[in-house]
């Protein structure tokens, strides 16, 4: 992977990138475009070495456990996922290789399922991250229809297209949410209850960039509006602030160490946000530095905690002796963290101060007073494991085994390499990775000569080293900040009880609400619609009445009364059978004559069935008429409706009958005389065969229902 | 129930004459008013009053088989009478006329499918009261 | 061409029918069953391989010319349709054949008969070009999944049933009347036939009586659909069946309504008939309600009855944005949900065999027991929250890229806010099934594994992955499925042989 | 006569409504067979009741008298009569399964399969 990688670099750094590129939906512009550029390429070196330092580190930190070779499993889905993030092209596909990191995350983090804070960490950065991963989604499609282009490298620069701060929104908030900027930074620390290598892998030197590896990336195409550097810089320093506090609170070396990554990625966001060539060099240089001390740092975190099976900072000390490969270790990462030379930490350090000073002078001192924290995290990191005071847990010590060690030293001998060997390393990945940022390199040195920013490191260096001295002082003076996660959870609580309500009101169990909620919002629609489009009634029409009609149609409403306010079962039944006797009498008289044999045959089945199955069903006394307001009023709506209905129904029709047809051809074609039955059996027999399936069916179902095709285990007793 | 002769035999020729009632039903429902429904449930109509006069078990043992078996055989019969004229259209109907002499017949796959109507209807309806009544009956018992 | 129309109405008719003859013969009955649940999913492949290439396919039953018949008739939508309901019948049929409860006769002999007779329902109301017989279709469906969801008798069945049947034949009698008064106007059933009628009226200005049938309908099959505010039936039922029963009903029955619904929208009552602005926001508000619902309960099946719901909204929203891209998007989303959907209700099942609840505070562990199913869970569950690559993220995606290309910035925040909240429960089922440990340590939950119905579950989900995969040539298919539907002018020749 | 015959359907609904709207499922099940009749009565109305003869072409005669009734619309209330009594008869046994399973028929304790906070279980009461 790592070869793949090198040997892509050298196209890349001269100007003509290799690229991948096949379809999967080109109707919604998603190609599986892939371009190996100079930036995608440098990340992709990081992601890739360290990966593979930790995936040896992790197979023995986990042991024999039955779930390593899952989560190596998942360590690679995640890896190539996130290179997929660094050089994908295009942007639907950047947008699948984000989600695809987010899901694997996920999985990573609740590793350790079985407890209780992991479960709630993997779902708090998932939750946090889908906001993200949905916002970017937004984003995407918005800038893929806003343009018509796909693809990273042909995107215009935006500046003057109305969705274009719609746009910048969302990718603000895809990549501060995935970069844990305030206010998303509370995930990161949550989600330590991760592996110490996946952290290390995870939340120091990978995933958490993307959201800096995609700002970067929007930086030519957003950057010219006018809200990129205020936002960019307002919403890091405001991280930086919590951060700062946060780290003095800590006493858990991840939890420390994981806030002093928010802190980077604050500064990275930044420089990103000041935006000059200088500051995106400077954000180029510390992502390297950062990734090559942080993961080392994580990976002494986790060999202490396989060790002692202990992190808090006021428990430990005296690992020294015991561990001191890992103490190297610790050291060379701790001094490129402070930000001493000759580790790359430094170089980084001395750009940032100088990009920061050309902006403002107020951030400069917020930056100056973050490197403090930083040096504080990397003292008690690096001190006072190796040669605190408490030193019984230190009794259980041993060192880690070389396929631990090799990893973690190995990689931090790389930020002290790179460190002294700034211009092959400047020349091979760091320029190149600029200019393809668009923007020109600046020539990198350890020792720029006596300016004002090497006073002001200096000056946080020491300032650092005081605020460790006097840690336990500062600690109680520090005042507890809202968390972050208090207030998502604030957020959800009250989302998840709306919809409880909600839902509670909705669905609340009563089939009468039900109804009577379906039959009000169908008339109410009827009612508005009849009001307002033109649905004339034809209220003149006139027939002669006969005797005849007139009986049916009053015996047909008396016995529907009659039906819906008796108050027994008896008279109900009795009832309903003379509404069916009215039917059939109606159809009579209306010429029906197959409709009235059928309603009466079916009607007095009916009444059979009824007479037979009442016998077990409990008598019911009608509730007392006054009590039943609501229901009067909604049948009364009901009633209304249809009466309208049917007077809409009747007014002139378009002027065409298919039944004309039928008429004319039931003998000649259909060989009966029985306009009705040759319907039936001929012309529409189709709906007749599916009449007697439902015949069937409910043969069937009563079948079911009786018990007597139901084959239990046992014979009912 | 205690069965009395008269309602016996009253009853036996009510069943014959249903019986036959519904069939010409069945037959004469192309050209008036009838068909496949109406005749079922009449023909229907003489198992309901066997079984409400002597019980489930009377009912059943006049049908022979059991309601359900009518029901698939009756869809079949439907099924059957719709693929005569598979090669052209689905459900296409053919006719027959048949010269008896005094009279001609007409027989087409419609009467076919009518048929099927017929017998669903039979086997759906006695299987309702059936069900029902002998749910009635063993409640009844097992008080 | 007839034969192939009429055969995925017949077939499981016949299938049925011989379920019945052979009900005390289980073994001749189980046979039967996958016969011709295996027959009917090759019809569905070779009636859209035709479909593909010919565009429309029609028969005129009983061989009466349309309008006075009745017409079958498949284009692509129908097509897709059948295609899917055969692949999830398929899958569960198979799952409950291979259910070691089976063996032991625990099932009904009316369960093979009642399931074909539900694809019979389905695969009618697919292929009808006839409203009438729509309505036929609808009731064979009805009253199968009526005797499916009651067939195990149980306490929470019977009560489940009650509000399911009221209310559903409640929506019934309300198409009836609506089928009155279009038939009292238009003086005709058949689909194409209504569908040039209304444009007439529309261009005549007459169209009201036609409006107000049209909203009957549309009260119909949004009842069917599951939409609000007329799901209610849903969440109160979908839970009580046996596992296969849920995963069937899931799969089908709401997607027929909705298949109703664009139908409806398209074709009976094209142009701006029906105010397409009820439609988007009647489909956000059950967007956003199920997924409230979802969030709300701690059962599994309750969460995944109130996810159907939400997720018509989806497909409801394409329906109303109704360009042939958003079109093809609810296409996709329909098969998608299917498929995941339907998947994720029998992995609940064997999940919930194995920890003995379906209520999430009695369940867990899982992940450790049965490593498998946990796979094929995420699989399923990140799919249907929209994950890429599964089949769930181009289904969303499209949404969205449809919601953008209109313009109607509500609606895709609503979406998106859904698909957020589509996760939250997910990985809440996935957290306490699977990560956390059993309430009970001494329960062994290796006890319920049944390695042989993981094959239908992992068939499904490779179906989703797939699905997703081959996301262009499919989505291809489901544009050109939308371009038909956006001009009915073809179908309407297609069905009529002239343009009146 | 129509005007009659709408005020007959509106009443005819209203007290199916009524009657959905009830305690009880014996209630319940009347209103559906009360909706049932109200919506044939409602197609056969809708469809005209213009018409002098019944819809079979008399003895010599080719064709179907242009007076007679309309005969689509009676095929297809045949067609939801048959439908209807199914319908019918299946509520009914449901009716019988729900008071013998849950011991009443009381539309108002049905309540079990979808109240949020419902932690009783219904469920371990497999059979009656």
């Amino acid at each position: 992977m790592v070869g793949l990688v090198i040997s892509l670099l050298e196209p890349a750094s001269k100007g003509s990138p290799q690229s991948l590129n096949f379809e999967w939906i080109p109707q919604l512009g998603l190609h599986v475009t892939l371009r190996a550029d100079s930036f995608g390429l440098f990340i992709a070196l990081i992601i890739t070495v360290i990966g593979a330092g930790i995936f040896s580190y992790t197979s023995e930190y986990m042991g024999d456990d039955s779930g390593t070779g899952s989560i190596i499993g998942w360590l690679l889905f995640f890896m190539a996922s996130m290179l997929g993030v660094v050089l994908a092209d295009n942007i639907v596909l950047l947008f699948v290789s984000w989600e695809l990191t987010s899901i694997s995350s996920y999985i990573l983090i609740g590793s350790n399922h079985r407890d209780p804070e992991a479960r709630a960490g993997a779902k708090t950065a998932l939750l946090v991250t889908a906001i993200g991963g949905l916002s970017l989604l937004a984003a995407v499609v918005l800038l893929g229809l806003a343009t018509g282009v796909w693809n990273l490298s042909e995107l215009p620069p935006m500046h003057d297209h109305p969705w274009v701060l719609s746009i910048f929104i969302l990718i603000c908030l895809a990549a501060f949410s995935k970069s844990a900027q305030w206010p998303f930074c509370f995930w990161l620390p949550g989600a330590m209850a991760a592996p110490t290598p996946i952290s290390a892998y995870l939340h120091s030197a990978t995933m958490v960039k993307a959201g800096v590896i995609l700002l970067a990336r929007m930086h030519p195409i957003l950057s010219e509006h006018a809200a990129w550097t205020p936002t960019l810089v307002l919403i890091s320093s405001a991280s930086m602030i919590v951060v700062i506090f946060a780290i003095l609170k800590a006493t858990d070396l991840k939890a420390l160490l994981a806030h002093s990554t928010v802190g980077a990625l604050a500064l990275m966001v930044c420089l990103i946000g000041i935006g000059t060539s200088y500051a995106l060099n400077a954000m180029t240089v510390f992502l390297l530095a950062h990734a090559c001390y942080k993961a080392p740092l994580f990976l002494v975190a986790g060999s202490i905690d396989h060790a002692v099976h202990n992190r808090n900072i006021n428990a430990l000390g005296g690992l020294a002796n015991k561990m001191p490969y890992t103490t190297i270790t610790a050291c060379l990462a701790g001094i490129s963290m402070m930000g001493l030379p000759p580790m790359l930490g430094f170089a980084a350090k001395e750009m940032i101060l100088e990009a920061g000073l050309s902006y403002a002078p107020w951030l400069i001192a917020l930056i100056t007073v973050l490197v403090t924290a930083f040096v504080m995290v990397a003292c008690c990191v690096v001190l006072i494991p190796a040669f605190g005071k408490n030193q019984f847990l230190a009794k259980k010590a041993h060192e880690s085994p070389w396929s631990m060690l090799v990893p973690m030293l190995l990689i931090s001998l790389i930020g002290l390499f790179s460190g002294l060997g700034l211009s092959p390393l400047e020349r091979y990945l760091i320029a190149p990775a600029v200019i393809s940022l668009g923007v020109k390199p600046t020539a990198l040195g350890l020792w720029h000569g006596f300016t004002p920013h090497l006073a002001l490191s200096a000056l946080a260096i020491l300032a650092g080293w005081l605020a460790y001295s006097k840690r336990h002082v500062l600690y109680k003076r520090i005042p507890i900040l809202p968390s972050g996660l208090l207030i998502h959870d604030i957020i959800w609580n009250a989302v998840l009880g709306f919809g409880r309500s909600l839902t509670r009101i909705i669905q609340n169990g009563s089939l009468t609400s039900y109804l009577g909620t379906t039959i009000i919002v169908t008339c109410a629609l009827i009612l508005y619609a009849w009001v307002q489009v033109d649905a004339p009634t034809r209220p003149s029409l006139v027939q002669k009445i006969t005797l005849a009609e007139l009986s049916a149609g009053l015996l047909i409403m008396a016995s529907s009364l009659a039906t819906a306010f008796a108050r027994q079962r008896l008279p109900a039944i009795a009832a309903l059978g003379s509404m069916g006797m009215g039917m059939t009498l109606f159809f009579i008289v209306s010429q029906a004559p197959d409709l009235a044999l059928t309603q009466f045959l079916v009607e007095i089945l009916a009444v059979v069935l009824l007479v037979v199955a009442f016998r077990h069903l409990p008598d019911f006394v009608g509730e007392p008429i006054k009590i039943q307001t609501g229901r009067l009023v909604i049948s009364a709506l009901t009633g209304l409706t249809m009466m309208v209905l049917t007077l809409v129904a009747l007014s002139t029709d378009y002027g065409q009958r298919v039944s004309l047809w039928h008429g004319l051809n039931a003998l000649k074609q259909g060989h009966g005389a029985n306009v009705v039955n040759v319907i039936l059996v001929d012309f529409r027999a189709l709906d007749t065969l599916g009449e007697i399936t439902v015949l069937s069916i409910a043969a069937l179902g009563v079948g079911v229902l009786m018990g007597s095709l139901k084959q239990t285990k046992k014979e009912a007793t | 129930m205690k069965s009395s002769p008269i309602l016996d035999i009253t009853l036996r020729w009510l069943v014959v004459l249903l019986g036959i009632v519904s069939f010409f039903l069945l037959l004469r429902g192309h050209d008036e008013p009838g068909g496949g429904f109406s005749g079922g449930l009449l023909a229907a109509s003489a198992i309901i009053i066997v079984t409400i006069a002597y019980g489930a078990d009377a009912g059943r043992k006049l049908l022979h088989f059991q309601p359900l078996s009518y029901i698939a055989v009756g869809l079949l019969l439907s099924v059957l009478a719709s693929l005569f004229q598979w090669d052209t259209a689905f459900m296409g109907s053919l006719w027959i006329t048949l010269s008896l002499g005094f009279t001609t017949l007409k027989i087409g796959t419609p009467l076919l499918f009518d048929l099927g109507v017929y017998v669903v209807v039979l086997g759906v309806v006695s299987s309702f009261v059936l069900e029902i009544e002998s749910v009635v009956k063993t409640k009844k018992e097992g008080r | 061409m007839s034969v192939l129309l009429i055969l995925p109405i017949l077939l499981p008719l016949i299938s049925a029918s011989l379920g019945i003859l052979t009900r005390q013969h289980v073994v001749a009955q189980r046979w039967v069953s996958l016969l011709g649940i295996t027959t009917y999913l090759i019809i569905g492949f070779v009636l859209i391989s035709q479909v593909l290439d010919q565009g429309y396919l029609t028969t005129q039953v009983g061989g009466w010319q349309a309008p006075y018949g009745i017409t079958l008739i498949a284009d692509l939508l129908a097509a897709i349709m059948i295609l899917f309901t055969g692949l999830i019948g398929f899958s569960v049929l198979l799952y409950s054949l291979m259910s070691s409860k089976h063996k032991q006769g625990d099932f009904s002999p009316a369960f093979h008969p009642l399931v074909h007779f539900l694809l019979m329902g389905a695969s009618g109301a697919f292929l009808t070009g006839d409203i009438f017989n729509l309505y036929v279709c609808f009731e064979i469906m009805l009253m199968s999944s009526f005797a499916l969801m009651t067939l195990e008798g149980r306490a929470e069945q019977t009560e489940g049933a009650v509000k399911y049947v009221v209310l559903n034949l409640l929506s019934s009698a309300i198409f009836l009347a609506g089928l009155g008064l279009l038939y009292a106007k238009a003086g005709t059933l058949n689909m194409a036939d209504i569908s040039v009628i209304s444009q007439q009226a529309v261009a005549d200005d007459k169209a009201g009586p036609i409006r107000l049938a049209g909203l009957l309908f549309l009260v119909t099959f949004s009842v069917k659909a599951g939409m609000f505010p007329f799901f209610f039936w849903l969440p109160a039922s979908y839970h009580t069946p046996s596992v296969p029963v849920s995963a069937l009903f899931s799969g089908i029955l709401t997607k027929v309504g909705v298949y109703a619904l664009i139908r409806l929208h398209t074709l009976i009552m094209p142009g701006e008939v029906l105010g397409h602005k009820l439609l988007l926001i009647l489909g956000v508000s059950t967007m956003l309600i199920g997924v409230f619902g979802a969030a709300s309960q701690m059962h599994i099946r309750r969460i995944l009855s109130f996810h159907i719901i939400s997720q018509i909204g989806y497909i409801v929203v394409g329906l109303a944005i109704k360009t042939p891209l958003a079109l093809a998007s609810a296409i996709f989303f329909i098969g998608h949900n299917i498929i995941a959907k339907g998947n994720l209700f029998l992995v609940a099942g064997l999940a919930s065999d194995s920890v003995g609840s379906e209520k999430l505070h009695k369940t867990g562990g899982m992940w450790k027991a049965w490593p498998q199913l946990g796979l094929i869970y995420l699989v399923s569950a990140f799919s249907l929250a929209g994950f890429p690559p599964l089949s769930g993220f181009v289904a969303k995606f499209s949404i969205v890229w449809a919601t953008v290309e209109s313009k109607l910035w509500w609606v895709m925040a609503a979406a998106i806010f859904t698909g957020l909240f589509t996760l939250y429960s997910m990985i809440k089922i996935w957290v306490e099934v699977f990560w956390k440990d059993h309430p009970d340590p001494n329960r062994d939950l290796t006890v319920g594994k049944d390695s042989k119905r993981l094959v239908p579950v992992s068939l499904l989900a490779l179906i989703t992955v797939f699905i997703g995969l081959a996301g262009g040539p499919l989505f291809d298919i489901c544009l050109r499925a939308g371009e038909q539907l956006v001009d009915p002018t073809d179908y309407i020749l297609a069905v009529l042989g002239k343009i009146k | 006569m129509e005007i009659i015959m709408s005020l007959v359907i509106g009443v005819c609904y209203a007290c199916a409504v009524f009657l959905l709207l009830q305690k009880r499922l014996l209630q319940i099940v009347l209103g559906i067979a009360l909706l049932g009749h109200a919506t044939n009565l409602l197609i056969f109305v809708a469809a005209g009741l213009h018409g002098d003869s019944v819809p079979i072409i008399p003895q010599g005669s080719e064709i179907l008298a242009l007076t007679a009734v309309d005969p689509l619309p009676q095929a297809l209330i045949l067609t939801a009569i048959v439908i209807g009594l199914a319908l019918f008869g299946f509520s009914l046994a449901l009716a019988y399964r729900c008071v013998a399973v849950l011991g009443h028929d009381d539309i108002d304790q049905i309540t079990h399969t979808d109240s949020l906070d419902d932690p009783v279980s219904i469920s371990n009461n497999k059979d009656s």
